[in-house]
């Protein structure tokens, strides 16, 4: 594809990838969290298949294609039944109000610009500019692990981390080999899916899915 | 053209727009109030009810309570008064309004902001409880949407190195790649969020409601009467359709006039009208399905406009 | 027409446009035609609450009272005319009075059932101070306890005329 | 001849001190008034010289101060300062006429206040570390006697004046530390030499010099978290002075900043700059949000002062930021933003405390939950008070409105070229300029709203009516100055152009241009605030008559009916139902309920019979200053405690004391063997 729709196009997803980001920072209802992790999926899988396409690389495109599969569907699938089965599904009270919070998530977005000025002039590419966007999703993940209490919030806040990571690695060295890329997926996979039985215990147990819960477990 | 042709030629322009947008405003609340009471299985008003409502407003007695001074009276003069001036500036249907080189989009926004201020004096006038809580929490509101709307402007201005109004509308036409730069696309999202706040739509005020507590917008206008709810009732569909103008041309720029000349001016308006008209139909399905907020979840909305006017901003200045 | 139609199917079974004729002629002691807008300001002066379900279901979707141009409004500072149920009782005297007084000339006073016309079966009561005709200057009397939703659009058209 | 002027000022100010004190009741106010106009009027001549030629003028005299002898030198950037101070001495002066029967005609007041107003005349002409001290120290003492005016009636006014004492000594003591350390490493205090050394300066001197410099003369412009004098003294002054100290003295704050940074130093890196402008996004924020939510008055005004300060510190820190990261143009734009700022700041904050002051002198109160309905029976005070509240809240078509569009364009158009730091600051401070203005548009919606319209809520307010004319005029000239700078801000840009060049070195002198239109030279930016106005005043008109027309087809009788305000059809409906400015700031205090902390108190109280019937439900709220009670209380409480500890070493005895003096004799001896 010629230049300034690759690269328009490549800005966009970016784009997506971080304000998707930023809603699940956003939203209380956790359904509309997971909606808008499985959109960054695409996105994520989006930015991969862009890249793949402008360089001919298949390898690139078939990690695309994994990328969607698996962040773009079957992570958010496991995560909808979780939040299926809970009730109260909502972060109702949240450990730092929203607004607070979303400020905060603006606050790491410069941050994340000005840490990462220097890679970007490390490399002068199209997709070199965007590497911000992706440090920034990783630090908004972060922070939402941070401030979030339900599991599946935790759990949201990891995979916006590993979205993060894979980003700024497609950008920063167009594309990681296939196999790290398998891997880095397959871990989280099997992290969602720990996870989502852990949930499912505490559910049973506890009746609640709220992290503060799991002191009970200590006594 | 000489200099007396340019002044006659801007003038028209300048009817025009205001007509389009004064007629065309009461038009576009006809045909959200028809859109909704479709999903509602109803029939509804015809699409020209509002005109009618104001046609007899003005035709109907005016009453100010014993208290109140020349602000009260001051209050819908200013609002439609701010109203018009915007509605000849700003490019709806032209990108060569009257005084479009000083059509600056702050200077459009203070100005609005001039009209909402004066209305809620106006409210603060009537010496009633209701009057208070409308202006009150109208301006906490809007003291609220502000960071989000100039950090919006400055997301958009970054690229265009200008906020000049005619100008980034230009640009959009010119370039359609920057339309689709997530710094406008964020940018205009956040211009989204704020119009229903400013224009008091579901989900932060819900326009037809008849219990005070609930009220925002309409609480403030609880005293007017007659000719000056027909003011009222008109500038706030002219600042709503002026809003959702600036929107639609920022975002799908095409059939707006980029060349003088009275065909082009025809079918910017015509683009005009289409693009506001589906917008308002957008918001008013949106409304259907949409519960009013409480009011101190408000800022949680305003909130999340204004990161994303941060993240416009942030990844303007990535891709500059 | 179509998306009525289908919306309709969707949401509502029966059809909402069941005609009601053609609009009658003005009723009695209308001052002022309104141009085909008329709001209005509900008073409940003492009413069994019956002709307020009947208004309900003349503003809802079956009967859609608005698309003849009249709604219902938050204050009498924006309304053309008070529709008053019931009996008014000693204490809504007052009320109803202040809000009659609160409406911009023109304006019209609708009292709908037959309570509201002549105290209905509560004539006498110990707490009722009489009928609205003795309290404001009424125009146009909706009769029935309670009136049809098509009666009272009707009255409503009447004072439209549409 | 400006240094003719600059004598005929400090001459004619002296005689109006000493007449001021020395001449019997009568007499005393307007001999003082009429010469301090003579000084206010030299100095204006002089200054709009300076402006006008753009050459400075050079005052140097060995005789009057000893030792040191005095140097002044009037350069454009201090001649702007002049024009402002002078200006606002004018209508307040003017306004005292009327106002000096209220406490005001007692000799120290009329011996202060000439000597008030001329020493901020000559501060910014001082060209010397002694004459500018001497100048300075004066200008706060004098300040503080009229500060302490009102002391016999009302005992916060001590209080008060104790924190003003403290804050503006503290930071005398930092200026002077700044200003002595450059010119020691000079060699010579003028600030001619001191700027040919500056560059020759090591850096932990020049670092250490600014920084001292920006927190004296920024606790004297109330940047956060220094102003906490701001919010005491200013509503405890009596009014004019009020306005002399918001309008005029806080602005000098800003022109020490100016001064030290760019013209004695010479410009700066981008962190100091930084440092300036993260202090005033600090302080326009907490300023707007704490005018927002405050109920007196004066206390509101001042709290906004805080807040305008906090934008000009914006202004003057991207100037900064953009010089340093060698933008010359913008530098010099956002200097002229921030020039604009000031002047627009203490035209419209003057004529605000002047009709402040009218209220409390109409009403004898300056809580606004118990004012309400003076728009009827203040007409003129109250139209003063509102173009200066539209023209606070930047509303076109007033001078906020075009000083604020002024700075929004700087940071705009410095955004896209500068380095990643200036990057990241920059659209902080758009969003500070912008929840300011939000918040500062509440602000003054409740000032006008509950104070002037509405039914009154107290029988003081009930019973106002409008205050002698001197004291409307010095309130309305200021205001009909915000509406001339509105409507032609042309007529003043050209010289602040001038001053921004002599202060930032380096920039065009002619950054904007145009008579009608406002031009940003080489940039996209066009703003004609004139026809803006005049499409306004055409809209209205056309609006009204529409209004009218329409009517024509049909009109009841009477055409306009006054009705009690609609109430549900409630019987009983009084004033006290009306929102007051606590609960008009009910929501907003909410929403920043972690950064004003009000501390709220419900008691509700049953009647013997039941406890299901209220007898009586008291609310009280109250909003303190959150940085005062965090910062400044522990270091007091600090600063009492080890006063208590040393009172333990002192009993009176005179043997202790002569022990005292012998083991330190000892020690002495030790140290020096």
């Amino acid at each position: 594809m010629n230049g300034p729709a690759y690269a328009s196009t490549l800005e966009l997803m970016s784009g997506v990838i971080l304000v998707c980001a930023a809603v699940t920072l956003w939203r209380r209802s956790l359904s509309a969290v997971v909606k808008a992790l499985a959109i960054q999926g695409f996105a994520l899988g989006a930015v991969a298949l862009i890249l793949g396409i402008r360089q001919h690389d298949a390898v690139l495109i078939v990690v695309a294609c994994l990328v969607m599969a698996s962040k773009g569907v079957v992570i958010p699938t496991l995560l909808g039944r979780v939040v299926a089965s809970d009730p109260s599904s909502r972060e109702a009270t949240p450990i730092v109000n929203v607004p607070a919070s979303l400020v905060g998530a603006a606050a790491l977005t410069f941050l994340a610009y000005g840490a990462t000025q220097p890679v970007v002039a490390l490399i002068p590419t199209t997709a070199g500019r965007l590497v911000p966007l992706g440090f920034a999703t990783l630090l908004i993940g972060f922070f939402s692990m941070v401030v979030r209490r339900k599991a599946i919030s935790q759990i949201v806040g990891l995979l916006l981390v590993d979205n993060g990571i894979a980003l700024v690695a497609f950008l920063a060295t167009a594309g990681v080999p296939l196999l790290v890329e398998l891997g880095a997926s397959l871990d989280v996979l099997l992290a969602v899916v720990v996870l989502r039985v852990l949930a499912a215990q505490m559910w049973s147990k506890f009746g609640v899915l709220d992290l503060d819960q799991l002191r009970e477990l200590r006594d | 053209m000489t200099g007396f042709q340019n002044v006659v030629a801007a003038g028209l322009v300048a009817g025009a727009q205001i007509v389009t947008v004064s007629v065309g405003g009461l038009l576009l609340v006809g045909v959200m109030r028809k859109v909704r009471s479709h999903l509602e299985g109803r029939v509804g008003p015809p699409i020209h009810q509002p005109l009618l409502d104001v046609r007899k407003l003005f035709t109907k007695q005016r009453m100010h309570p014993e208290q109140a001074s020349w602000v009260f009276g001051a209050g819908p003069v200013v609002l439609v008064a701010t109203a018009v001036v915007v509605a000849v500036i700003s490019p709806l249907a032209t990108t060569r309004p009257p005084l479009g080189r000083s059509a600056d989009f702050f200077a459009i926004v203070f100005v609005l902001l001039l009209g909402s201020v004066s209305l809620a004096l106006g409210a603060l006038d009537t010496g009633t409880p209701f009057g208070g809580m409308g202006s009150s929490r109208a301006m906490t509101i809007g003291a609220l949407a502000e960071p989000a709307l100039l950090v919006a402007i400055l997301a958009m201005s970054i690229p265009a190195h200008t906020s000049n109004l005619p100008v980034l509308v230009r640009m959009g036409l010119a370039h359609p790649e920057m339309i689709a730069s997530p710094a406008r696309i964020l940018a205009l999202g956040s211009f989204v969020v704020i119009i229903l706040a400013e224009s008091g739509r579901l989900p932060i005020d819900n326009p037809s409601t008849h219990l005070e507590l609930t009220m925002i917008h309409e609480a403030m206008v609880l005293e007017y009467a007659g000719p000056d709810l027909g003011l009222v009732t008109l500038g706030e569909s002219m600042r709503l359709t002026l809003l959702l103008g600036l929107l639609v041309n920022l975002l799908v720029p095409w059939g707006v006039a980029d060349r003088p000349g009275a065909v082009s001016i025809v079918i910017g308006l015509g683009a005009l009208a289409g693009k506001v008209a589906l917008a308002g139909i957008a918001i008013a399905t949106f409304e259907v399905f949409t519960a009013k907020l409480r009011l101190f979840r408000v800022p949680e909305l305003l909130a999340g406009g204004f990161v994303l006017a941060v993240l416009g901003a942030v990844t303007a200045l990535v891709v500059r | 027409m179509t998306i009525r139609s289908v919306l309709q199917a969707l949401i509502h079974p029966h059809t909402a446009t069941n005609d009601l004729g053609a609009a009658p002629a003005a009723a009695v002691g209308v001052r002022h035609t309104l141009g085909g807008s008329l709001q209005l300001r509900h008073v409940d002066a003492g009413s069994c609450n019956g002709c307020e379900l009947e208004i309900a279901s003349a503003f809802g979707p079956a009967y859609d009272a608005e698309r003849f141009g009249a709604r219902l409004v938050a204050s009498p500072r924006h309304a053309d005319a008070l529709v008053v149920t019931g009996p008014v009782t000693k204490n809504m005297v007052g009320p109803l009075k202040k809000t009659f007084e609160a409406m911009p000339e023109p304006r019209m006073v609708i009292a709908v059932g037959d309570c509201a016309r002549d105290c209905g079966v509560f004539k006498g009561g110990y707490g009722v101070a009489g009928a609205v005709a003795d309290i404001v200057p009424v125009d146009v009397q909706v009769p029935g306890c309670p009136p049809r939703p098509e009666v009272i659009i009707q009255a409503l058209r009447g004072l439209t005329g549409r | 001849m400006s240094n003719v002027s600059l004598v005929i000022t400090a001459a004619a100010g002296s005689i109006a001190a000493i007449a001021g004190g020395a001449l019997p009741a009568k007499t005393r106010v307007w001999a003082a008034v009429v010469l301090t106009w003579g000084s206010c009027i030299a100095a204006l001549v002089g200054a709009l010289a300076v402006l006008h030629t753009g050459q400075s003028s050079v005052l140097n005299s060995s005789q009057i101060l000893p030792l040191t002898g005095v140097t002044m030198v009037l350069d454009p950037l201090g001649a702007v300062f002049v024009v402002v101070t002078a200006v606002v001495a004018i209508a307040s002066t003017l306004y005292w006429l009327g106002y000096a029967s209220h406490g005001l005609s007692t000799r120290t007041a009329s011996a202060a206040l000439p000597l008030f107003v001329t020493s901020m005349l000559l501060v910014p002409a001082a060209a010397s570390v002694a004459t500018f001290l001497v100048l300075w120290e004066l200008m706060a003492l004098a300040s503080l006697m009229l500060v302490l005016v009102d002391q016999r009636r009302r005992e916060e006014t001590r209080s008060a004046a104790q924190w003003y004492a403290v804050m503006t000594h503290v930071g005398a003591a930092a200026i002077l530390f700044a200003l002595v350390l450059l010119s020691a490493h000079a060699g010579d205090q003028t600030f001619a030499a001191i700027r040919v050394h500056a560059h020759h300066l090591p850096t932990a001197v020049r670092n250490t010099a600014f920084v001292l410099a920006v927190l004296g003369f920024g606790s004297k412009a109330g940047a956060v978290p220094l102003h906490v004098w701001l919010p005491k003294a200013h509503p405890e002054a009596p009014s004019p002075v009020s306005a002399l100290m918001s309008g005029a003295m806080v602005n000098l704050g800003i022109y020490g900043i100016v001064l030290v940074g760019d013209r004695l130093l010479g410009g700066g890196p981008v962190w100091w700059w930084l440092m300036v402008t993260a202090l005033g996004v600090v302080s326009a924020l907490f300023g707007a949000l704490h005018a927002a939510t405050s109920t007196d008055l004066k206390r509101l005004l001042a709290y906004s002062t805080a807040d305008n300060m906090g934008l000009v510190l914006i202004g003057v820190g991207a100037s900064g930021m953009f010089a340093a990261s060698g933008h010359r143009a913008i530098a010099s734009i956002a200097m002229v933003a921030a020039l604009l700022l000031t002047v627009n700041h203490a035209a419209f904050k003057g004529s605000l405390f002047l009709s402040a002051g009218s209220v409390q002198v109409a009403t004898g109160t300056r809580d606004l939950d118990r004012l309400g309905g003076l728009m009827r029976r203040m007409p003129i005070t109250g139209a003063v008070f509102m173009v200066g509240a539209l023209s606070i809240a930047a509303l076109p078509p007033f001078n906020g409105f075009v000083g604020e569009w002024l700075l929004f364009q700087s940071l705009l158009h410095g955004l896209p070229t500068s380095s990643t730091a200036v990057a990241i600051a920059v659209p902080v401070g758009v969003a500070a300029l912008a929840l300011t203005g939000g918040l500062t548009a509440v602000a003054f919606v409740k000032a006008i709203g509950v104070g002037f319209l509405g039914r009154p809520r107290s029988e003081e307010a009930a019973a106002a009516h409008e205050v002698p004319r001197t004291m409307q005029m010095g309130a309305g000239m200021l205001a009909g100055l915000c509406v001339v700078l509105g409507l032609v801000p042309v007529i003043v840009l050209p010289a602040l152009g001038r001053a921004a060049a002599s202060a930032v070195p380096g920039t065009p002198a002619t950054t904007l241009s145009g008579s009608v239109d406002l031009h940003l030279a080489g940039l996209q930016g066009v703003l004609a605030p004139a026809l803006l106005a005049a499409g306004l005043a055409l809209a209205t008109g056309a609006v009204i008559a529409l209004r009218q027309l329409a009517r024509r087809r049909f009109t009841p009788q009477p055409a306009l009916r006054r009705a009690e305000p609609w109430g549900s059809g409630r019987e009983l409906q009084t004033a006290r139902m009306q929102y007051t400015a606590t609960s008009f700031a009910e929501p907003l205090e909410r929403v920043f309920d972690d950064v004003v902390r009000p501390d709220r108190d419900l008691d509700v109280s049953h009647v013997s019979e039941s406890r299901y019937y209220v007898e009586k439900v008291t609310y009280w709220t109250s909003i303190g200053d959150l940085i005062e009670q965090n910062v400044y209380r522990p270091v007091i409480s600090a600063v009492h405690w080890w006063g208590q500890r040393a009172r333990a070493l002192q009993n009176g005895s005179v043997h202790r004391y002569l022990a005292y003096g012998l083991v330190a004799l000892v020690v002495i001896l030790a140290v020096i063997t």
